[in-house]
């Protein structure tokens, strides 16, 4: 059974048909990288996934639980799922240790010594231990998504989604948000990422998802995506990056 | 008639003074708590429930407070129930700066990014814990001027508490010229004792705006 | 209670209460049009005017921030005569509201004129124009769009402090509702009525502001 | 039964002014003083009960009778028809001795002579409708909100001429103000009444008959000498 | 006579030493790039050029005259000497037409239809003729930046700086700019730009300065300095573009 199962999903804002029926089924420890031009959807897809967008058709189970709009069903969804954003949006009144606390405190009722040393974990999970105290406004772009990361990773989803997670970061930056991703690829964890880095979705990710206006124009291992496209718009988007 | 003394006059605006103060305070907190949960309402995600709020906060935004007191005060003793003063007052001044206050801060609210929106939905947590955890902190810092800010009026409102029976500070000044036919030297008192309550809350209002603004100054 | 309410006393003062609405709507809209002016004026003194100038203006904007409108009218109304600077009610009305309004749209204005990025003043520099001309072409539409809902909401508050000038026997909304009620002693009814026309005022008022928003300011606000 | 009520509860509340002299302005220790309140007061003490005096203003006198909150109004109310519909009035209680007065250099005889002048005066008092229905059209009358509003006119040169008590305008001229009001023309005298809830036959009765108790045993005429300066006259 | 000469120009921020003597010349005609790290002074420099900032030692003079920090003498600098920015900086307020026509209304007082066929021959040079009323908002990054120049361009500057005009754009919409800048330095215009655009760089100017920690560390055409770096400063950065 796959661990998300996206069927036939399509969303409209307004008169804009953004997602036009989409199909794509996530086995766990998967690593899929999905690329496309802007505009395309991707992020869409991920709000979607996260429920942080209602879909107007179709249907997305994640480990077998359909996804409603209700409280309480978001509320397990998310338990499940993590999402981490292009810019970071950690809690800037916290610091860094308590950005990764206050999930668990609230929505698990995690005991604070508990959530304490469960941070304390994750962030030297992301090399960043040290900067417990730190506030985010004292944090670098890179160091902050690692936070980002980190946070997720304390409520121990069984999936995260990226989107576009070092596109605000500057270039030397990068590199070491990226190196944590591969960690937790090579952990097992199921990542389902939007990236423009083409060169990590070649190395790491099993599976490449190509969308083109509201569609999976293609799909598959990124050799193929990559090596061998097969259609005209995939071929060009590949020229171009 | 009888002949006030400068000390007189002085005296007896600064004991009516207590009034206004008195009322400031209550209606200030009493303000604050209702305007919290009218907020809520008001950003919340029941359409009804947030039409009610709007239309709380036009009713209460739109009327002069001089004709809600009088219709708290007078209408509810129309209708049977037999309010005192103070209840009356208490309830409209709060009633009105909830109103207020619940506007102020949902501007502070909405200014805070949409993405500390979805980064808490994503992690899980409902729509109280949001605000509570993570909305309403950082909103806090943006809302702390302007919320002093108003404080100033409503200082200044509570002189129409006079229409239901009080004698504060405006009232005060109006009884006293009366009886002593010197309204420059009465009312320059009064508009004195008004500057010393409201000045400092402006002022902080002005150094607390000036404080939080001073990280974000970007080149 | 038994209390009967009776408004068939409407017909005969109705003329009194067009007049008094008449009577609040000029003063509104002379006072806000010039406060507003007077605002942004004070407000380019403080945030970029000449440094000399700007300790009397701030003196006046904390002196009428912090002292209730009604005794800023009693000033005007009656103090001004002893300086020989006599006007009729109305006029002192005028006056008083344009001044108050002056200083609140000040503080409101400037907040929007600090809220310029800096780009759009070093844009207007580096195409030669002085400090006033990039204040006047570039800075201040956008910051009048920037503080346009709560410029409005200070309109409106001002409209309903209005009723105050019915003190001075400017005949206003609020004069013609104490007026009926001090002959009839219906003043439940005079005040209902009144305030149900000061809610229809307000709104009015506040979609007015938002179509002159919507002439001033063709884009949305960026 | 608003009699019974008052005897129940052993006082009796009364709405008296404090924003116009002589009938009720306030003390230096901020009570309120006046006719109207000597007036409440011998009632009350007539009566055999406590009193509770409740400050009111011309805006709120009415509706604080209306909501019970107070079973007289002693506030130098004057009678007409409409106010007829809404409250019951007593015997008259207190003579009006109002007029018109001005400066010397404003030649004014009688209300005629009112045309093309303003008229400062206090609105909903006894001369403001007076005032009103002998006034030529073209006059201008000005109406202010209490009996400061309406001296401060006068004093600061607002109004041409006010129309008020003459025991007003005595205590101005003690002041020696710079503009000094002269009696000019009286305005028709109309004496002030109790104001209570209609509908309270034996509380009226009541009253009346205490009003004319006073009348006779001198003690109304007392309070009149001491703050109008006058007896009582023979009308009333 | 050098159209730009900057003499020993140094510039402090408290203590914060941002510019530490510095001497360039530009000759009419001549296009330079300057490239350097962030931080190293380079806006600050364009900044002080254009009297946006003022300097604490050494002299600026433009076309012969001295750059002194009265309004009449900083007017006479800006009607030579125009800026590009970053940012773009359009007035939103205003279409694109009225962006162009509003310096030439207000500083030169020329007359309205005088000022809108020179906005619309600018325009056209920009390749924007036709979005004459079209709103900044309405425009992407590249048509807004593009705009700019045309903006600049009506004051009829003798030269033109530019601060990493193409930094804040997607990359799709570079080209389309640094065609425009290309065409400028075709037709004679004397350009000044700070740019990350190395390739651009090495194609279209005449002469590269390198600045680092508030200096010109090696200046030449761009042939030596990228061919042949002399400071391991420039090495490192040339090695990492
Ligand atoms: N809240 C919204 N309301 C209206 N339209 C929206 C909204 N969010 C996205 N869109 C539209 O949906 C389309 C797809 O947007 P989306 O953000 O999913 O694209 P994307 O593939 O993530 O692009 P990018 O690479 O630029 O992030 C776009 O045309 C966008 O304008
Ligand atoms: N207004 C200012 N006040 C204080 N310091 C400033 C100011 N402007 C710039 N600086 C400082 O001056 C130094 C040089 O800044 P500058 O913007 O000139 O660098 P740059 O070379 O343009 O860098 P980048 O490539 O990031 O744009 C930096 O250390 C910066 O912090
Ligand atoms: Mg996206
Ligand atoms: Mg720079």
């Amino acid at each position: 059974m796959p661990l998300i199962a996206i069927t036939d999903v399509k969303k409209r804002f307004g008169e804009n048909e953004v997602l036009k029926g989409i199909n794509i089924d996530v086995e766990p420890g998967e690593v899929i990288a999905i690329i496309g031009k802007s505009g395309s959807g991707k992020s869409t897809l991920l709000r979607c996934i996260n429920g942080l967008e209602n879909i107007d058709e179709g249907s997305i189970l994640v480990a077998g639980a359909h996804l409603a709009p209700d409280e309480a069903s978001l509320k397990a969804l998310r338990l499940k799922v993590g999402m981490i954003f292009q810019q970071f949006n950690l809690f800037p009144h916290l610091s860094a240790g308590r950005n990764v606390m206050l999930s668990q405190m609230v929505v698990k009722n995690t005991p604070k010594d508990e959530a304490e040393a469960m941070a304390r974990r994750m962030l030297d999970r992301v090399g960043l231990g040290h900067r417990f105290d730190a506030f985010p406004d004292q944090l670098s772009g890179g160091q902050q998504q690692r936070v980002a990361i980190a946070r997720a990773l304390a409520m121990q989803p069984i999936a995260l989604l990226c989107d576009e997670i070092t596109s605000a970061l500057d270039p030397e930056l990068v590199a070491e948000v990226l190196a944590v991703v591969k960690e937790l690829a090579a952990d097992g964890m199921t990542l389902l990422m939007v990236t423009h880095e083409m060169q990590f979705a070649r190395d790491v990710c099993h599976r490449v998802v190509f969308m083109h206006e509201g569609r999976v124009h293609e799909s598959g291992p990124p050799e193929d995506v990559f090596g061998a496209p097969q259609t005209p718009e995939l071929r060009q988007f590949v020229g171009r990056h | 008639m009888m002949e006030f003394t400068t000390w007189d006059i002085l005296r007896n605006l600064l004991l009516a003074a207590r009034w206004t103060v008195l009322l400031s305070l209550v209606s200030f907190v009493g303000g604050a708590i209702v305007g919290l949960a009218v907020l809520f309402v008001r950003i919340g995600h029941r359409r009804w429930a947030r039409r009610c709020a709007e239309g709380y906060v036009e009713l209460f935004q739109g009327t002069p407070l001089l004709m809600q007191l009088f219709l708290a005060f007078f209408g509810l003793g129309l209708l049977g129930f037999d309010v005192p003063a103070w209840l009356a007052a208490g309830l409209a001044l709060i009633l009105w700066s909830a109103a207020f206050l619940a506007e102020i801060w949902r501007g502070c609210v909405e200014a805070i990014q949409r993405g500390q929106w979805e980064a808490s939905a994503s992690l899980g947590m409902g729509y109280l814990q949001q605000m509570r955890w993570v909305i309403l902190p950082q909103a806090l810092r943006i809302a702390v001027p302007p919320t002093v800010g108003f404080s100033m009026q409503v200082v200044k409102g509570t002189a129409l508490t006079s229409i239901i029976g009080f004698v504060e500070l405006s009232k005060a000044g109006t009884m006293v010229t009366n009886a002593t036919f010197q309204p420059f030297t009465v009312y320059g008192l009064v508009a004195l004792i008004y500057f010393v309550l409201c000045w400092p809350l402006s002022k902080s209002s002005q150094i607390l705006e000036r404080k939080l603004n001073a990280p974000h100054r970007h080149h | 209670m038994g209390y009967q309410f009776e408004f068939g006393w409407i017909v005969e003062y109705l003329p009194l209460i067009v007049s008094g609405i008449a009577t609040t709507i000029q003063l509104i809209a002379v006072g806000a049009v010039a406060g507003i002016l007077l605002g942004i004026a004070c407000a380019w003194v403080r945030a970029l005017g000449p440094v000399w100038l700007r300790p009397p203006v701030v003196a006046y904007v904390e002196l009428i921030r912090n002292t209730p409108f009604l005794i800023q009218l009693f000033f005007i109304f009656f103090g001004l005569p002893s300086l020989g600077v006599q006007m009729s009610e109305l006029q002192a009305a005028n006056l008083a509201m344009i001044v108050n309004l002056g200083a609140y749209s000040c503080e409101i204005v400037r907040a929007g004129i600090q809220a310029t990025p800096r780009g759009q003043f070093e844009a207007g520099a580096s195409l030669a124009m002085s400090p006033f001309e990039t204040f006047r072409h570039v800075v201040l539409i956008p910051a009048l769009q920037r503080i346009w809902p709560a410029l409005s909401s200070q309109v409106v508050i001002v409209m309903l402090g209005s009723a105050v000038v019915s003190q001075i026997a400017a005949e206003d909304l609020t004069f013609a509702a104490n007026y009926i009620q001090s002959r009839n002693f219906r003043a439940f009814e005079t005040y209902i009525v009144a305030t149900i026309l000061y809610l229809a005022l307000s709104i009015l008022l506040r979609q007015a502001l938002r179509g002159v928003g919507l002439l001033l300011f063709p884009r949305r606000a960026p | 039964d608003a009699l019974a009520d008052i005897t129940k509860r052993g006082t009796i509340r009364i709405a008296v002014p404090q924003d116009f002299p002589p009938f009720g302005s306030v003390g230096t220790d901020m009570k309120p003083v006046g006719y109207d309140v000597d007036t409440a007061a011998l009632i009350a003490k007539k009566m055999g009960v406590k009193l509770e005096l409740v400050p009111v203003t011309s805006a709120n006198r009415i509706p604080f009778l209306q909501t019970n909150k107070v079973d007289l109004v002693i506030s130098s109310l004057g009678k007409n028809p409409d106010r007829e519909k809404v409250i019951d009035f007593s015997d008259a209680y207190a003579p009006f001795f109002n007029g018109v007065f001005a400066p010397a250099d404003v030649k004014v005889a009688s209300a005629a002579d009112l045309s093309g002048k303003s008229v400062g005066v206090t609105r909903g008092a006894i001369e403001d409708l007076e005032l009103s229905k002998i006034a030529p059209a073209d006059a201008t009358i000005k109406r202010y909100e209490d009996n400061n509003g309406t001296i401060s006119a006068f004093l600061s040169g607002q109004v041409d001429a006010i129309a008020t008590g003459n025991v007003v305008a005595a205590a101005i001229l003690e002041r020696n103000p710079p503009k000094r009001p002269e009696a000019k023309f009286l305005i028709k005298n109309s004496p002030c009444y109790i104001g209570m809830n209609k509908s309270e036959p034996a509380l009226m009765a009541k009253i009346n008959a205490l009003l004319a108790e006073s009348k006779k045993d001198g003690s109304l005429t007392a309070i009149a000498q001491k703050w109008l300066g006058a007896p009582l006259p023979a009308d009333i």
